[in-house]
């Protein structure tokens, strides 16, 4: 049984330091309530792993607006020109990467594999620092896994085993940033007693803590 | 017809019918008003669906039904959705048949480079790499010359790039260029241009096929 | 529209020597149909990438009772006495690999990976022949990625677009092998119109042609 | 009491509550008959399932719905269903909390030995080596000694390994031993044998913690 708890709670959690997963694509599916939960916390120097900065007022973007990271790992970061700013002003660090390394890195560290050999980046500056190696002929990198303290992700049904089901391209990052983080926790729209078995696309066992939207 | 048509209808007949689609933010998507009749594409978008509609009428959107832009979208009967792994998976795997990008620079050999500029705030790449890098059909399209009528299609990319030696088609208001190891192949020109005019607009020398250079059609 | 074929003309796109790949869990999920038209087809000298040899009966455990591997990679032959027999007099070549490397390098070669870092083998034989690194303080192995020409897979439910659904324990390696072959032939008990985009687990764009058995 | 079912019992209570499990074929699967109250465990089968339950009363099996060896199974309320890549990402990533596997060998660096004997017919590893590579906590099951009474619990192991320093707690008929940096420590013996009996069957030297040898509950 996942531990149903409210999105302060959930925010109480998380040091100043500590790293952190945030599922969403341009804040499309991802925990608004915790992401408010953590700006009034104002937890500082996070690291944050996630596919982009989403908003001003939207998904992380809220606590990018806040100065609450020390250091950012993602693939775009246009729709929020303040990360730009601190980028630029030397107060956050950037990695930028591939968002289809970025998201197997995650898996990767989800799933205990050590890296892998990938062909997108080589000849770019995405290749600099990392080992080339030809593998059936072609060029790739050697790419190595993510892992953070926590997984703030966002479903849309979750039952109280803790599985969850996505709607629509809400899903993104959300699946494998459930695997990559020593503490999960879910937002969900919606709470059910239960779902078909093959319905579900996170098994509930990855699942810490529930927070709910619908009450 | 401005650019965006010209560039549009004579990219849209670079499909065939079944394909999977992905088509960059900007000119690429234009592709999409052009597609010939008995032609069915399915069309990706790298946040995590497969065959999307037309945009949905005011009123109603679904908020979690958005292309990588974040404009809201509808679904087809037939498609499906999937996480980011999955999506780059079949990426980077080779099951998107055709990609369309816009471009700072592309150059003889390939060479992409269309996400940063040395000393400007760089956006990031999101998907770009993945999608010039594993696309089996990689398709530029561009204005011709830059806005102060410098050329786009270098022998040498100068920016930083997105993806080594990955473009198979360069598509313009003026011609069509194939990629090929012998160069540019100049394939098609515009009604209103000239083989010459073309090549003094280009910095890498075109290769004119022994078949002869098309005139290009919408 | 993924075009609707019988398995006798599935099986017959299959020329001696081929590579196939073959979904099913001990035949659990297997394309019993498919695997019948091969046997009749009578091709012969395939590798077999598949978890398994299956039983004497069921699943490509028929293909091995007709002898028409040289090689299989797998990752437990325990259930079909006949691959052992095959294996030891010197007919069949076989390689075992762990059952999460094998799924896994499958996975690498539907998705574009040139191979991953893993701990799993690391001390065994296994690992024999193998690079080693060390990776985050662990001991890992390199390995490759797997692909094929064919894939045989086996859904629940399909529809016309050729998108998939699996039901409980017969998923398995059906969804990778559909990214790791390059004609992809799903064999379903049921075909529907189409299904809820949220409901699909293997993308129709994958699956080039469709084996009914509800007809 | 049976060896399964002295094992099954003390084995059991080496879970905590809300564990992700997966028993073996064989001696492991005894365990899941004596689960102690209030300790609900979810038990994954590598072939795609957690959560599932008991056997199928015959004529309600589900041919789709079987364990890694192939038997019919239920599924529980709050189960779910993955493919092979997520079953084993689950295992390789730590996220099975305890793996019970039967050994032919193990060893006091906790390597273990449970799938080929050179010169026979090596039937594969199956999900063994991931099994045992990624759990949190990898028990051993197993008779404290093989047929011909010859100690399975050895200084080094003989056979092909499995894996390499892999395993948490080793328990058989006669004794729990925790494997630790500083070697195999007797944490209980069964209450019908001795501490000497045990290292007289044992081939590595066993340590006698601080605290004591308990006396072993079923």
């Amino acid at each position: 049984m996942a531990k149903i708890i409210t999105a302060d709670e959930a925010a109480a959690m998380v040091s100043d330091g500590d790293t952190i997963l945030v599922g969403g694509f341009l804040a499309v599916g991802s925990p608004e309530a915790i992401c408010d939960a953590l700006v009034s916390s104002n937890v500082k120097n996070l690291t944050l792993i996630c596919n982009d900065t989403g908003w001003p007022d939207r998904g992380v973007g809220k606590l990018i607006m806040n100065k609450q990271f020390k250091k950012v790992i993602a693939s775009h970061l246009g729709t929020n020109k303040e990360t730009g700013r601190q980028m630029s002003e030397g107060e956050l660090e950037v990695e930028l990467n591939p968002q289809g390394t970025l998201i197997e890195r995650i898996r990767a560290g989800g799933v205990g594999l050590g890296g892998f050999y990938t062909p997108t980046g080589v000849g770019t500056p995405v290749a600099e620092g990392k080992e080339i190696r030809v593998i059936n002929g072609r060029e790739m990198l050697l790419e190595m896994p993510l892992r953070g303290k926590f997984a703030f992700i966002k479903g849309f049904v979750g039952d109280k085993h803790g599985n969850l089901r996505y709607q629509a391209t809400g899903r993104n990052f959300n699946p494998e940033i459930a695997l990559a983080a020593d503490i999960v926790i879910a937002e969900v729209d919606h709470l059910v007693d239960f779902m078909d078995p093959d319905d579900v696309v996170t098994p509930g066992v990855l699942v810490d803590y529930i927070v709910r939207r619908d009450i | 017809m401005d650019v965006r048509e010209k560039v549009g209808r004579r990219g849209a007949r670079l499909f065939k019918d079944g394909m999977l689609v992905n088509l960059g933010i900007g000119m690429p998507t234009s592709l999409s008003n052009y597609i010939p009749e008995g032609i069915k594409l399915h069309f990706q978008t790298e946040n995590g669906a497969i065959g999307f509609g037309p945009s949905p009428e005011k009123g109603y959107e679904n908020p979690y039904l958005t292309n990588a832009g974040a404009n809201p979208l509808t679904i087809l009967p037939g498609g499906c959705y999937f996480d980011s792994a999955t999506s780059f998976g079949l990426i980077r795997g080779g099951h998107v048949d055709a990609t369309v990008l816009g471009v700072l620079e592309v150059d003889e050999k390939g060479n992409l480079a269309n996400y940063m500029v040395p000393g400007k705030l760089v956006p990031g790449m999101g998907g770009a790499m993945d999608l010039a890098t594993g696309s089996k059909m990689v398709v530029v399209v561009t204005e011709h010359c830059d806005r102060n009528g410098n050329p786009k299609i270098l022998k040498q990319c100068r920016l930083p790039l997105t993806a080594k030696e990955s473009v198979d088609w360069i598509l313009s208001e003026l011609a069509l260029i194939e990629v090929t190891k012998d160069g540019l192949v100049l394939r098609e020109i515009a009604p209103n241009t000239t083989i010459e005019e073309v090549q003094a607009k280009t910095e890498a020398a075109l290769v004119i096929p022994g078949e002869g250079v098309k005139l290009m059609e919408y």
